[in-house]
């Protein structure tokens, strides 16, 4: 069972010799998990204050919901958004199934219940004289909600750096909308459960490889870019 | 162009449809998708018009299909067969059985551990059938249900040293990394035929049927016959094309 | 000196929990004037504050500028943008001093070059000129006071609210605070102030109005400052200080 | 397509009818996630801190790795695993492939990075004050630690959610490693896929509304155990 | 009075960052007295409490506490949990009012019918007796300051450390505040203070360090109290509060 010597090795060639389907499914990947990273931060950081600083009603229930909704299995998202994309859906004439856009849709809400109780919980646990002190300096609701983002940066940067996480490593929703369709819609996880269902261990582990290199890289990049220092000093 | 077919994960695993569309492709300027899934996954996907063309084994299944009137002009394209795995030991003596149905037999009085796919999907049909003809209800602990695709499921029965019912094709797949053998193979009644069934469009009004009609004439054509003929792994050929007589394939 | 009301609270009462923490019929700031807001540790002082510089809308009872009624419902950006405070504990955002300093500013999309030159200015008045750059976090307790006193300042406000600001300053650095006021105030600056020290109140005051439990005790207007008549029977050992 | 209304009365029925086989997916789900989250929380709890507080070398290149694992696909524990615990692995006497501790074994990897990971974010953001008042109270090392465990309850257990609905969600790793046996490792979750794979979108869907109401009864739970009135508070 | 030395420091050195924030040859703590010390802001006043209390263990030089070299790797348990530390910006943990106060003894595994007792002693000597149940953050900045008092003084330490206690108290509990350590040094307790406040300090200081950019420019032991002396020679206007 040597896997392992077997699968790094596989990994270099693929690296090595820019393997042109290798690059492919890489740069699908790619683009699928930061296209659906980023629409769904967009969508969970002012939800999520709005959820965390508002008071109203139903906030306990919309709280407890956030929590639930965290165990959203892949499956689920696949058949909801399936059951609105394929051709019967209400959105078929879109065509989107089978094609990343598709992919992205779905991941994009997989991961808001994610981003945006991360985001909340980040939030709740900023010192309440930051908005006091934003509110007698002057800030318009619009600049108090700016202020509090950079306050709150490296707890969000951190709940969205979980998400991308999340859909870089999913399976059952690019599986499902996007149907693995070589050239199209392979992913590098699509094509490591095909190459796990074809037996053929290495040759996909070879593929987790690859992808883990990425999401290093793409965190490194991260951590350079949000000020490495700072962070690294707390 | 997007022609858009949907299949069972064992026929993509095969490897078959990558030396048999490209010629199509080339051919019609059209790019084929190939969705693999479970067998009733890709039929529930022609259903909805998500396909423009399923090609799956699972006869009964496709039958009703048909009747139901979400696909016309189905056409057999090629066969299979399916083979029953054992641990090298044998520890129920299949071996020395002739028919499958005999096979099963000797499995449930031996009371040696099976593995069923559980799932569905064509094999599981078959085995199903298989069980039915040698008058057995399978159920206690020495049957399990896997519920997973051919490949994880032969995996499972390596690891737990039990039998399985498995088209050709996956087995020789996993050939190199699993102890089981073939214990019980070449009865006719274990041949897997494999259908194409283009979507009906009177009932799904913006599937591509031209194509969908011109990829089942090349399948049934002597070209695709003859891939299908000629295509082989691990030394071995895993299907034999069904359309036309064997006289008027070429080598 | 005029003594005209710049801001009028009328029938307030603020309730947190179980207890009623503010409770009052009349209060004025005058403008022009250093209004000083005296009482013990949880008499309401900071609570009655927030809810003058328009921090805190959310209490029973009106608010007055210049005569006219201010909607809690809204923001009042444009009066708030009048108004600075020194708050008691001062919180300062992630960055360096300068981006402290400068926010309020920033706020009202003043330009950059002006932004520069008026935070230097401050800076040096203040002596912290040299912590310009450094990481807010990691300022002595007087550096974070003092920070908080130039970002209150930068704007020029109106009315400057200060709630104990000489809190963990040195001594230098009050007699700087408290000679700077007197200075600003003529001019046309308003000043509410809440403090604990007997000089400065002595120095600057020309109003005090005392708290206990959320109400007002005493307001005296002073002209020719007169401790003894101020503090004559009322029992609270605040007014010793006055 | 009408999988909604037919999903949720079957959902119902299933429910109402207290369907055994479907009891015992339910049971075997929770045994396996509360365990996986219990197992993995009690090793991230103590990592998270040691990474977020203590100064060491490798601390920015552990923090990035760390990042890095939130994209850890299941597809990778299930292979890695499965080369350890298969019976040519060098934990195959232990008969764990196939097994719910198998399943469990797979799932506390899974989910340690992002527990972790986010606990060390919470913790990153705590006051440094808290520290500094503790030891000046006297407390010893272990009693820091749990000072500080106790300052950052909520944020912790909000981690401790998010790990909980990752594994309770999950189908990789189950199906890998648990193999989805009817009656032995079948969870909602596996099952799930399997109705899927039949074509049986809507029966999966009522497993999958099951599952939810699951959570949201243990988030429920969970929220008024951790003194819902102060979180509610906030 | 004898002047034994309790604590000493030995060429102490501290760097943050590019700055050294802290230089000192010599340094003692004189037992059973007032040790005030006083410094611009900024000075280093606070790192040098921290350092002398054991919570910064992060420096170079050495610290003896009775003669005996402190070992810094250590956790010095025992020793810290003879100390008490009122900070300049007081932090209080998630909870009650109580529960804050009762912490230190709950660390050292007091039973707690004796820590109901003693909370509630030192609760109402404070005046926060009301208070006990109310949710820490939700405290005015005076209640907070009273309830680090309480939590400080709750352990009778051998050595109390003040840095600038008296922030945000009313003038009522400064009296009690400073009354009660008179009292309390009688009793074999040694106080290091750190302060601005010139009325403290004239009441209570057996001994005044000043420190000026993390030197020390005079250590002066008063037994008759003069100012004049003190401050000759010495440009900091830090010296006229004296
Ligand atoms: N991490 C750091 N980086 C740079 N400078 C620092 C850092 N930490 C502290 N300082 C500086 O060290 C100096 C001494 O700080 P300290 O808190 O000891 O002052 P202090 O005498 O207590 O002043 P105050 O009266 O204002 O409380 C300050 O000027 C402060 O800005
Ligand atoms: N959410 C709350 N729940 C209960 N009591 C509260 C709440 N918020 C404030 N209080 C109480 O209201 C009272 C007034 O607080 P405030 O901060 O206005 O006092 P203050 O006069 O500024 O006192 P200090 O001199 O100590 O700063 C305090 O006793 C405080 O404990
Ligand atoms: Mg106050
Ligand atoms: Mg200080």
């Amino acid at each position: 069972m040597d896997y392992y010597t077997d699968a790094i090795f596989r990994a270099l060639e693929l690296i090595i010799t820019l393997d042109s389907e290798v690059i492919q499914i890489v740069t699908t990947s790619l683009k699928i998990s930061i296209s659906s990273t980023f629409i769904a931060s967009i969508i969970s950081i002012p939800l999520a204050i709005v959820i965390a600083r508002n008071k109203f009603k139903t906030k306990k229930f919309i709280n407890i919901i956030l929590n639930t909704l965290l165990s959203l299995p892949t499956v689920v998202v696949g058949i909801f958004v399936y059951s609105l994309i394929s051709r019967r859906g209400i959105m078929g004439e879109l065509d989107l199934l089978f094609t990343p856009t598709g992919i992205i849709f779905g991941q994009v809400l997989l991961i808001i219940p994610l981003i945006t109780a991360l985001i909340r919980n980040v939030i709740f646990s900023m010192d309440e004289k930051l908005y006091k002190t934003a509110v007698s300096m002057g800030a318009s609701r619009r600049q108090k909600f700016k202020l509090l983002i950079s306050e709150a940066r490296y707890g969000i940067i951190g709940a969205v750096i979980a998400g991308f996480g999340r859909v870089l490593g999913e399976i059952g929703v690019s599986m499902m909308l996007g149907g693995n369709i070589k050239g199209v819609t392979r992913t590098i996880t699509t094509a490591m459960s095909l190459e796990t269902n074809k037996g053929r261990f290495a040759f996909a582990l070879a593929l987790g490889i690859i992808l883990l290199s990425l999401s290093f890289l793409i965190n490194l990049i991260t951590y350079y870019l949000q000020e490495g220092k700072n962070y690294a000093r707390r | 162009e997007v022609l858009t077919m949907a299949t069972t994960t064992s026929t993509e695993n095969s490897g078959l449809l990558e030396e048999l569309l490209p010629p199509f492709e080339e051919k019609f300027e059209v790019r084929v998708d190939v969705v693999a899934v479970g067998t009733g996954a890709a039929i529930e996907l022609g259903r909805n018009g998500d396909a423009d063309i399923i090609f799956v084994h699972a006869r009964e299944a496709e039958n009703e299909f048909v009747a139901n009137g979400y696909g016309v002009n189905r056409r057999d394209v090629m066969y299979n067969d399916f083979v029953i795995l054992g641990p090298p030991s044998d520890p129920a003596g299949i071996k020395e059985t002739e028919t499958a149905v005999e096979a099963f037999q000797k499995i449930e009085s031996e009371g040696a551990e099976f593995i069923s796919r559980g799932d569905d999907s064509g094999t599981n049909k078959k085995e199903l059938s298989l069980w039915d003809n040698a008058g057995i209800t399978p159920d206690g602990s020495w049957y399990l249900e896997s519920g997973q695709g051919m490949g994880p499921s032969i995996n499972m029965a390596n690891e737990r040293q039990a039998y399985i019912l498995a088209d050709r094709g996956t087995y020789l797949a996993y050939s190199g990394d699993i102890e089981l053998e073939i214990v019980n193979s070449g009865d006719p009644v274990l041949f897997n035929p494999y259908g194409i069934i283009p979507i009906n469009p009177a009932y799904h009004r913006h599937v591509n049927y031209q194509l969908a009609m011109a990829l089942t004439g090349y399948l049934t054509s002597q070209q695709g016959q003859n891939i299908i003929n000629n295509y082989q792994r691990y030394d071995e050929q895993l299907f034999y094309p069904s359309a036309i007589e064997a006289e008027n394939l070429e080598e | 000196m005029q003594e005209d009301k710049i801001i009028e609270l009328k029938n307030i009462e603020k309730i947190c929990g179980d207890r009623k923490i503010l409770n009052i019929d009349n209060f004025a700031v005058l403008k022009n004037k250093f209004n000083f807001i005296i009482g013990g540790n949880g008499s309401g002082k900071t609570s009655l504050l927030n809810i003058l510089c328009l921090v805190d809308q959310d209490y029973q009872g009106h608010l007055y500028y210049k005569g006219q009624k201010i909607n809690k419902e809204q923001q009042n950006l444009e009066l708030r943008r009048k108004f600075s405070v020194i708050w008691q504990d001062p919180y300062l955002y992630r960055g360096d001093v300068f981006y402290n300093i400068a926010l309020p500013l920033k706020l009202r999309n003043i330009n950059q070059n002006l932004i520069n030159k008026k935070v230097k200015e401050i800076a040096a008045r203040l002596e912290i000129q040299n912590l310009l750059e450094q990481s807010a976090h990691t300022l002595s307790g007087g550096e974070r006071q003092k920070t908080s006193i130039a970002r209150a300042l930068i704007t020029e406000p109106e009315i400057l609210f200060v709630d104990e600001a000489t809190t963990n300053l040195d001594e230098e650095s009050i007699q700087f605070f408290n000679s700077h006021f007197a200075d600003l105030v003529t001019d046309e600056m308003t000043v509410v102030m809440v403090s604990h020290d007997r000089r400065q109140i002595k120095q600057l005051a020309d109003q005090i109005t005392l708290l206990k439990n959320g109400e007002i005790k005493t307001t005296k207007k002073l002209n020719n400052f007169n401790f003894e008549l101020f503090g004559a029977g009322i029992e609270s050992p605040i007014v010793e200080i006055v």
